[in-house]
C-alpha cells in the first residue's frame, strides 16, 4: 500500500531533521510506540502496540534509518512482527524550507501481512493513513514545545 | 482447567448443565459438552448461520455467545423441532421441496425460518428471502428452500 | 437385463431419505466423530507469501500446559516424502512447509493440545524466523524470465507445458475470411463448502496402521497419493468417511495435505488428532480453481462458420501444484470446440506457479474457464460479422444427427440435440421481445444487454486424461492411466429385501435415495425395501482409484455400475429359480416379482422363495453356484480409454448441454446489474429425479452467479490474501438470485444404463460467460468489451467511466 | 478460530459494571456481534470481559421529553420493530434494518454499534443525521456527547476508558418531515459501501433545513454541511437536488478497499444522495 503526502512544521529544517533522528522524539511520536532502544547509531529494536481498541497488536521489530543526507532526506525502514502478523514500511522523506516552515515529502509503502491482512482489508488503508497523521501531529507538537 | 463455571440451561425442554471457561463458545459447549450435534459450525464470525439456534425464544448465532451467557437462558435446536416421531411442518415442507442438500446448513435455515414463521405467519417470499439471507447455503441456490418456508407458511399444523 | 425394467420410480421426484436424519439433526459429519481420548489440533500458518524458514522455536509452546506435542517441517520432512504430480518436474510438495513457505497461510507447524482453544493458544507461543522473499502474483509476470522463481528445482515457474493441435488448423487461418482475436482472465473463486476440511487421525505404532476419518470426496487419487506421502503401503490406511458430508463442488477431490499432516502430528504425538479446519484456514489456505489467463484466436468465414481455434491458455496452481492437477489445462480437451463443429485447434497449454493459494476441481473443473473465452470469442466473432450471436451459434452447433460425434480434441458426446434446446431457451426468453426493448432501451441512454451462452457439459472424467499433460513420446514409456470405474455391492437378504452397498460418497447429491429408486424398479421392489449405505471406508468397500463423487459421475457411471451389479444378481435369482424349477434357464424369465416358465408364466417361483432358499437352504443350490444372494460390479466406462497419440482422448465419458440466456440492464450512474430475465435450459439424458435435478441445477447456476458477481481470492501485491473471512470473500445470500427460469430436454446417452449423465456443474460451465456477454452486449453502445470476472459495479463503474472520458481500458490482471 | 482467554464478570448492575471497568480495564461485552468475531479470529484480545447483559433495565426504548430514548441494552431488532421508532423516526428503522441480518440484529445492540464506532455502519450514520446524542455514564457521572463529536475514527469515539455508553437519544422528527436511508452495499447485509441518511424539514413546500450523513466514505461518519446549505431555505426541485448531491462529494475523503475504490465511493455519495434526497422529498411531500 502506497502513501504519498506532505507535512508543513512550523520549525527550521535543522530542527526538524533533527527530531526525525533523535529516538526520544520519535518514540513520541510513533503511535503505540512502546520502546525504541538504539542498538547501533540510527538502528533501533522497536516494540510497538498499535491498532484501535480492541484490536491492539504488539509488534516487534527494528527500525532503522539510512541513506540519511542530513538535513535534506533520508529513507526510514522498519519491520516488525507479532501475533497479528507482520509490518513492513520503506519511507522516503525529502524535508526542503519554506520560509519560517519546513515542509517534509514523504514517499512510503507498508505491507501488512498476516492476520490483519486477511480480516481487516476494509480498515487497512484508512488505519494506516490515520496513524500516518497522527505521527505527523505529535512530531509536530514535539517541536513546537 | 483454569476458572470453569458452571452453567445450568433448558436445551429443547430438558435442563441440562455443564462447566465451562468463559471463552468457550456456545456453539461449541453446546457440540462438545452437551452432545448436541445437530447445530453445525460454518464460520466461526457471525457469517455463515449454519449455528444458529433460538436464544430465549430470538434465533442468535451460537458461534457469537460464550457458553457462559447460556446459564439460565432457554435454547432451542434442530434436535428439539420434531414432536417425537412427528417431524415439525417445516422439517416436512423442507423434505417435500428439497429444501436441503447436504445438510450442513440445514440447522441454520430450519431455526431461522421457525422464528420467522413464529413472528410472521403469512411471510411474503422477499421476507423469506430477507430473513434467511443471514444463512449461507451452498448447494441449493435458495429457491427450493424459500419454497420450503412459503409451504410450510401455508400448512395449518405449523 | 435392465432394459427391461418399467421406470415406475425412476423420473419420480422421490422424495430423499437422507433428509430423515439431517433435517433432525441426526447427521454424520466428520466433525461429530468423537473418538477416546482424542486431542486437537491447531496449524500455524505462514504470514508471507513467500520467504525461507530460517528458525522455529516451539520450545514455549511446547511447555504450555495442555500442550500434547508439536509437528513442525522438520519432522515432515523426516517422517514422509513429497506428493507425487503428473508434470516432468514435480515440486517438492509435503503437507507442510519444510524450509520455505509459499503462499500465505502455508502451514509451518502443527500443535497437538488437550483443546482447540489451548491448541491455540500455543500458536502463539511459536516463533518462527522468516526471511522474505520477492513474490510473483501475476500469471503474465510469472512466466517472464526475471520472475522470482518458487521451485528451485524447477527453474522456471511453468509446472506443465503442451503444444497441442487437433486437425490443421494453420490451414484454417489461412483459409479464414475473419480471424478475431481476445484475452481473457478468469477469476480465481472456489468451491467453499459449508463444511470445511475435516480430519480425525489415529495411528498405532505396533500394527504400523493409521486409521484417518476425513471428509474427502471419494478415495479417488488421494488415498493412493497419500499412502506414497506417509511412505506406507495403501493397505496399511485405513479411510472412512461419514454418511455426511457438508458439500463438496470439488475442493475435496484435491489431494489436500492435511490428511496426511494430521496423521503424522497423530503418529508423532502417539494421539488420536481431531483437527477442523477453521473458516479462516479455509480461505486463506485450501483449495479454490485456477485463475487463468487465456489469448484465444478464431478464424471463420464470413459466413460464420468457425473453422478453427488457436489458443494460449495459462492456468495458475499457486504455490506448489498437486493431483489431480495439472488435469486443469488438460481436462477440457475433449470438448474444447464445445458445442460446435470445429475440427481445427492450435493449442499451447500451460500450467504455471504464483504465491497464491493452492488449487483444486470447483464445480465445472476449468470449463467455466474455457468457456469463458470461447463463448465470448463467439459473441465478438458475430459482432465483427454483424450476425446475431444465436444466429452464430445457430450456423455452427453440431447436429443431433451427428451423434455420437467426435470433437476435435478427442470427446466422443453420446447425444444431445443443441438447436432444440437453444430453441426452447429463445422461446422461453421471448428474444425478440428483449431485441426490440433493447433498441428501445439505447434510444433512451439505457443499457440493457443480452447474454447467451451454449456449452457442452462433460460429466465422468476418465482418468487418461491427465496423461496428455506428457507428450505421445513420454506416454509411451510411462505407465499409462485411463478408466472411470465405480462400484456396488448389492444383497439380497432371505426375504427378499434388498441392501446396496456403495462408495460414491456424496456430498447432498442424494444419492442414497436415487439407489433406492434404481434398484427398486430394476427388481420390482419399493424404494422402502431397499437400504442403502453410501461411505467411504477403505478396508471394507471395494472400489478403484477412480471411485468418488467428482465430475458428476453418478448419473453415468454410478447409475450404469449399480445396474451392472443388480444385473448380476438377477442372474443369480434366474439361476437358482431354473434350477429350483427344474428346467432349462433358457426356458425361465423374470418378470412381475417371478421366476417363470416363458411357456406358462402361471409357473414360477417368486424372488422372495429363492431368496429364502438361497440363505436358508444351501444345499438346494446349484453346485457349483456360491451361497447366498449377492453380487458385485466394479464398472468402467467403456469409452474411458488413453489419450491417442495425436492427444485426442475422450477427457469425459458423457457429454451433457446447457445454454443459458441472461438479459441484464446495467444501471447508468452505479455500475450494478439488475437481472431482467434469466432462462437456463439443459439436457443432460433422462432424468432420474427432477426434484434433484432442480436442485443441482439451481445450485450450480449459483455458484457460478457467485463467482460472476461477487466472489473472488483477491491478494495485494505482496500475496497477501484480502478475502481471508466471509465478510470479504462473498457468496451470494436468498437475497441476490433472481428469478430463474428452467426448461429441459432430454436426450437419453447410449453410454449408460438408463441413459442419464451429469448435470450439477452444467451451469457453472455457462453463467458466467453469459453474464459476461450479456453485459458485454449492453455496454457494447460506450465499446466496453468484458474480458474479465468478477463484473463488480465498482469495476463496471470504473469501465464506463473510462469508456466515456474516451480512455482505454486497463488490461486485465491479477497481480492484486 | 477460538478466542484467547479472558477474565468474565457478569455484573447485576451498572455501579457494579462501572466498578469492573475501572478496576480491570474491562472491555462492556453487550451483544457482542462486532466483538466476539474479532475475539474469534484473535484480532481482539480482552484481558477482562464486563458482560451487561444481565443488568436489568437497560433495554428500553422510550419516548421522553420530545426525543425517543435508547437505552444500552435495546436491541437493534426491537429499535427496527419499534412502533414509537416506526412512528416518530421511520429514518431510524429503516437505517437499523440494514444492519447485517435479523438474527445479528436479534442479539447486538444499538447503543453497541454506536461504541463501536464503524464508519461504514448504518446507526452512527444516521444518528449524525438525526443530531441525536450518546450519554455515557462512569464513576464520577454523566456525559453527553452529541453524535458528531463521539466519533472520532475507526472504531475509535470520544468514551473515555472509565465510561460506558447507557443510552442514545434523538429527537423526535416533527411530523412532514421528509426522511431517508439508502445504502449500497455488495450484498444484502453487508457493511456498506455507501450509505446515506437524508432529512428534510419542510414549511409550505419550503425546506427549512436539510440534514445530509454519510457512511462508508471516511474514517467516520460525516455531515455534508455544505450540500445541506444548498437546500435550506429553497423549495427543493430535481435540479437543486442534484446540485446538494454534487456537492456532498466534498465532503467525502474515502478510502480504496478491495470492494470499492475511492473514486467511486465518491461518486456514489454524490449518485445516493440524489436518490435519497429524491425519496426525502417524495416522502415529505407525500406524507408517510
Amino acid at each position: 500500500m502506497k502513501l504519498e503526502g506532505k507535512y508543513k512544521f512550523a520549525a527550521p529544517q535543522q530542527k526538524v531533521w533533527e527530531a526525525f533522528t533523535t529516538p526520544a522524539i520519535l518514540k513520541q511520536a510513533i503511535p503505540g510506540c512502546e520502546s525504541l532502544t538504539e542498538y547501533e547509531p540510527q538502528k533501533y529494536d522497536a516494540l510497538l502496540k498499535i491498532g484501535i481498541p480492541g484490536v491492539k497488536g504488539t509488534y516487534s521489530g527494528k527500525f532503522e534509518i539510512v541513506d540519511a543526507q542530513p538535513p535534506n532526506q533520508c529513507r526510514m525502514i522498519g519491520e516488525g512482527s507479532g501475533t497479528p502478523g507482520f509490518l513492513k514500511t520503506e519511507t522516503a522523506i525529502q524535508l526542503t524550507t519554506e520560509g519560517a516552515h519546513t515542509v517534509v515529502n514523504y514517499q512510503g509503502d507498508i505491507q501488512v501481512g498476516g492476520l490483519i491482512a486477511g480480516i481487516g482489508q476494509r480498515m487497512i488503508g484508512g488505519i494506516a493513513k490515520m496513524m500516518l497523521n497522527q505521527f505527523f501531529k505529535q512530531m509536530s507538537q514535539a517541536l513546537e514545545s | 482447567m483454569a476458572d470453569r463455571r458452571l452453567i445450568k440451561l433448558t436445551v429443547n425442554g430438558v435442563a441440562c448443565e455443564g462447566y465451562a471457561e468463559p471463552r468457550k463458545l456456545l456453539v461449541d459447549f453446546m457440540r462438545d459438552d452437551l452432545e448436541l450435534m445437530g447445530t453445525h459450525v460454518g464460520c466461526e464470525h457471525g457469517v455463515c448461520g449454519a449455528c444458529t439456534i433460538l436464544f430465549n425464544g430470538k434465533a442468535a448465532r451460537s458461534c457469537l455467545m460464550f457458553a457462559v451467557q447460556a446459564d439460565g437462558a432457554e435454547i432451542m435446536t434442530i434436535e428439539g423441532l420434531a414432536r417425537g416421531n412427528q417431524l415439525h411442518p417445516l422439517q416436512k415442507a423442507f423434505r417435500e421441496n428439497h429444501g436441503l442438500q447436504c445438510g450442513f446448513c440445514t440447522p441454520g435455515m430450519l431455526m431461522t425460518s421457525y422464528e420467522l414463521l413464529q413472528e410472521n405467519p403469512q411471510p411474503t417470499e422477499r421476507e423469506v428471502r430477507q430473513s434467511i439471507a443471514g444463512v449461507l447455503c451452498r448447494c441449493t441456490g435458495y429457491k427450493q428452500i424459500v419454497d420450503s418456508v412459503l409451504a410450510a407458511a401455508s400448512d395449518p399444523n405449523k | 437385463m435392465s432394459e427391461q425394467n418399467a421406470k415406475k420410480w425412476v423420473g419420480q421426484s422421490y422424495k430423499r431419505r437422507e433428509d430423515l436424519r439431517l433435517l433432525v439433526g441426526r447427521g454424520k459429519f466428520v466433525d461429530d466423530i468423537k473418538l477416546p481420548n482424542m486431542k486437537y489440533a491447531a496449524i500455524l500458518r505462514s504470514p508471507y507469501a513467500h520467504a525461507w524458514i530460517r528458525g522455529i522455536d516451539t520450545s514455549a509452546a511446547e511447555k504450555l500446559p495442555g500442550v500434547r506435542g508439536v509437528l513442525t517441517g522438520t519432522d515432515v520432512a523426516a517422517m514422509s516424502k513429497p506428493f507425487p504430480v503428473g508434470v516432468p518436474i514435480p515440486p517438492k510438495y509435503y503437507s507442510c512447509a519444510i524450509d520455505k513457505v509459499r503462499f500465505v497461510g502455508e502451514p509451518v507447524a502443527v500443535i497437538v493440545a488437550d483443546t482447540r482453544y489451548i491448541a491455540e493458544d500455543a500458536l502463539d507461543l511459536i516463533q518462527v524466523e522468516y526471511e522474505p522473499l520477492p513474490v510473483v502474483m501475476d500469471i503474465a509476470e510469472a512466466i517472464k524470465p526475471e520472475a522470482p522463481i518458487l521451485h528451485e528445482n524447477i527453474g522456471s515457474n511453468i509446472y506443465s507445458r503442451r503444444f497441442i493441435k487437433y486437425g490443421d488448423p494453420d490451414k484454417a487461418f489461412a483459409e479464414a475470411d475473419v480471424i478475431v482475436k481476445g484475452r481473457f482472465l478468469f477469476p480465481k473463486y472456489g468451491s467453499t463448502p459449508m463444511e470445511t476440511y475435516a480430519v480425525v487421525a489415529t495411528y498405532n505404532p505396533h500394527t504400523e496402521e493409521y486409521v484417518i476419518h476425513n471428509n474427502f470426496q471419494g478415495p479417488f487419487v488421494n488415498h493412493a497419493l497419500t499412502s506414497i506421502a506417509l511412505g506406507i503401503p495403501e493397505n496399511k490406511m485405513r479411510w472412512i468417511v461419514p454418511t455426511d458430508i457438508g458439500g463438496g463442488f470439488g475442493t475435496k477431490t484435491g489431494v489436500y495435505p492435511y490428511i496426511a499432516l494430521i496423521a503424522l502430528a497423530a503418529r508423532k504425538t502417539n494421539q488420536t488428532v481431531k483437527w477442523i479446519e477453521d473458516r479462516r484456514e479455509h480461505l486463506l489456505a485450501s483449495a479454490t480453481q485456477t485463475d487463468r489467463l487465456t489469448y484465444m484466436e478464431f478464424a471463420a468465414k464470413k459466413d460464420g462458420t468457425i473453422l478453427g481455434i488457436r489458443d494460449q491458455a495459462i492456468d495458475n496452481c499457486g504455490g506448489y501444484i498437486r493431483a489431480p492437477e495439472p488435469g486443469c489445462a488438460y481436462r477440457s480437451n475433449g470438448n474444447h470446440t464445445g458445442a460446435y463443429q470445429i475440427d481445427h485447434c492450435d493449442r499451447d497449454v500451460m500450467v504455471v506457479g504464483t504465491n497464491k493459494c493452492l488449487t483444486a476441481p470447483n464445480r465445472g473443473y476449468t470449463c467455466q474457464e474455457l468457456y469463458f473465452s470461447t463463448e465470448r470469442m463467439v459473441d465478438i466473432l458475430a459482432d465483427k460479422l454483424g450476425m446475431d450471436p444465436a444466429e452464430i451459434r445457430f450456423k455452427n452447433f453440431i447436429q443431433p444427427g451427428q451423434m455420437p460425434y467426435t470433437a476435435a480434441g478427442g470427446g466422443i458426446y453420446d447425444s444431445g440435440d443443441y438447436p432444440k434446446a437453444f430453441q426452447l431457451a429463445l422461446d422461453m426468453v421471448d428474444y425478440k421481445k428483449w431485441r426490440a426493448e433493447q433498441k428501445k432501451a439505447r434510444a433512451e441512454g439505457r443499457y440493457i444487454g443480452i447474454g447467451f451462452a451454449t456449452v457442452v457439459d462433460p460429466s465422468v472424467t476418465n482418468i487418461a486424461y491427465v496423461t496428455t499433460a506428457l507428450t505421445p513420446e513420454e506416454r509411451k514409456v510411462s505407465h499409462p492411466k485411463s478408466g472411470s470405474g465405480e462400484s456396488f455391492l448389492i444383497k439380497m437378504d432371505p426375504l427378499g429385501k434388498v441392501h446396496i452397498i456403495a462408495c460414491t460418497n456424496p456430498q447432498g447429491q442424494g444419492h442414497e435415495t436415487v439407489i433406492s429408486q434404481i434398484v427398486a424398479d430394476a427388481l420390482g421392489l419399493h424404494p422402502e425395501e431397499v437400504s442403502v449405505s453410501d461411505v467411504v471406508d477403505t478396508y471394507d468397500r471395494v472400489f478403484t482409484i477412480t471411485t468418488g463423487s467428482y465430475s458428476s459421475r453418478f448419473a453415468s457411471v454410478g447409475t450404469t455400475a449399480l445396474l451392472t451389479a443388480v444385473d448380476r444378481l438377477k442372474v443369480k435369482i434366474v439361476k437358482i429359480g431354473a434350477h429350483l424349477l427344474q428346467v432349462n434357464i433358457d426356458d425361465v424369465e423374470l418378470a412381475e416379482g417371478k421366476v417363470r416358465l416363458k411357456a406358462n408364466p402361471k409357473k414360477g417361483i417368486s424372488i422372495k422363495q429363492i431368496a429364502g432358499t438361497a440363505h436358508w437352504d444351501q444345499a438346494a443350490l446349484p453346485l457349483d453356484m456360491d451361497a447366498g444372494l449377492s453380487a458385485s460390479a466394479l464398472w468402467s466406462m467403456p469409452t474411458s480409454k488413453p489419450p491417442d497419440e495425436l492427444d485426442r482422448v475422450d477427457s469425459s465419458n458423457t457429454y451433457g448441454f446447457a445454454c443459458e440466456i441472461i438479459v441484464v440492464e446495467i444501471d447508468a450512474n452505479t455500475g450494478e446489474i439488475k437481472f431482467h430475465k434469466w432462462v437456463s435450459v439443459h439436457d443432460a439424458g433422462t432424468i432420474l429425479n427432477p426434484m434433484i435435478v432442480e436442485g443441482q441445477v439451481m445450485g450450480g447456476i449459483t455458484h457460478a452467479f457467485g463467482g460472476a458477481l461477487y466472489e473472488e481470492f483477491a491478494y495485494d501485491e505482496n500475496g497477501q490474501c484480502l478475502t481471508a473471512s466471509f465478510q470479504d470473500y462473498l457468496c451470494p445470500t436468498a437475497m441476490e438470485l433472481p428469478a430463474i427460469e428452467l426448461g429441459h430436454i432430454e436426450s437419453p446417452s447410449p453410454f449408460t444404463a438408463l441413459g442419464s449423465k451429469g448435470i450439477g456443474e452444467a451451469s457453472c460451465m455457462s453463467v458466467p460467460v453469459a453474464i459476461g456477454n450479456a453485459v458485454a452486449d449492453a455496454l457494447k453502445p460506450l465499446g466496453i468489451e468484458i474480458n474479465e470476472l468478477p463484473l463488480t459495479p465498482n469495476k463496471i463503474w470504473h469501465m464506463m467511466q473510462k469508456a466515456k472520458a474516451g480512455l482505454p481500458q486497463a488490461e486485465a490482471a491479477n497481480r492484486g | 478460530m477460538k478466542p484467547c482467554a479472558f477474565e468474565y464478570f457478569a455484573p447485576g448492575s451498572v455501579p457494579e459494571a462501572l466498578a469492573l471497568i475501572q478496576q480491570h480495564q474491562g472491555k462492556i461485552l453487550a451483544g457482542g456481534q462486532s466483538l466476539i468475531p474479532l475475539m474469534n479470529f484473535r484480532l481482539g484480545r480482552p484481558e477482562v470481559l464486563v458482560d451487561i447483559n444481565r443488568i436489568p433495565g437497560l433495554d428500553y426504548i422510550r419516548q421522553h421529553d420530545g426525543t425517543l430514548q435508547i437505552g444500552a441494552l435495546a436491541r437493534e431488532r426491537d429499535v427496527e420493530l419499534s412502533p414509537l421508532v416506526r412512528q416518530h423516526c421511520p429514518l431510524l428503522a429503516e437505517a437499523v434494518s440494514h444492519v447485517g441480518h435479523s438474527t445479528i440484529r436479534n442479539r447486538g445492540t444499538f447503543c453497541g454499534s454506536i461504541a463501536h464506532a464503524d464508519p461504514s455502519a448504518e446507526i452512527p450514520c444516521a444518528m449524525c443525521a438525526l443530531e441525536g446524542t450518546i450519554k455515557a455514564v462512569s464513576p464520577t457521572g454523566e456525559t453527553v456527547f452529541t453524535a458528531e463529536e463521539f466519533f472520532l475514527t475507526y472504531l475509535t469515539t470520544a468514551l473515555e476508558a472509565d465510561q460506558m455508553v447507557i443510552e442514545a437519544s434523538v429527537p423526535l422528527l416533527p411530523p412532514g418531515t421528509g426522511w431517508s436511508f439508502v445504502e449500497m452495499s455488495r450484498r444484502s447485509g453487508d457493511f456498506a459501501i455507501v450509505a446515506v441518511a437524508t432529512l428534510l424539514f419542510m414549511e409550505k413546500g419550503v425546506c427549512t433545513a436539510a440534514r445530509i450523513a454519510l457512511a462508508g466514505v471516511a474514517s467516520t461518519p460525516v455531515r455534508a454541511r455544505d450540500a445541506e446549505a444548498v437546500l435550506a431555505g429553497q423549495t427543493p426541485t430535481p435540479d437543486l437536488i442534484a446540485q446538494a448531491a454534487a456537492v456532498v462529494v466534498d465532503a467525502t475523503d474515502p478510502e480504496s478497499d478491495y470492494h470499492a475504490s475511492a473514486d467511486y465511493r465518491r461518486d456514489m455519495s454524490r449518485v445516493l444522495s440524489q436518490r435519497s434526497l429524491t425519496e426525502a422529498l417524495a416522502r415529505a411531500q407525500g406524507g408517510n
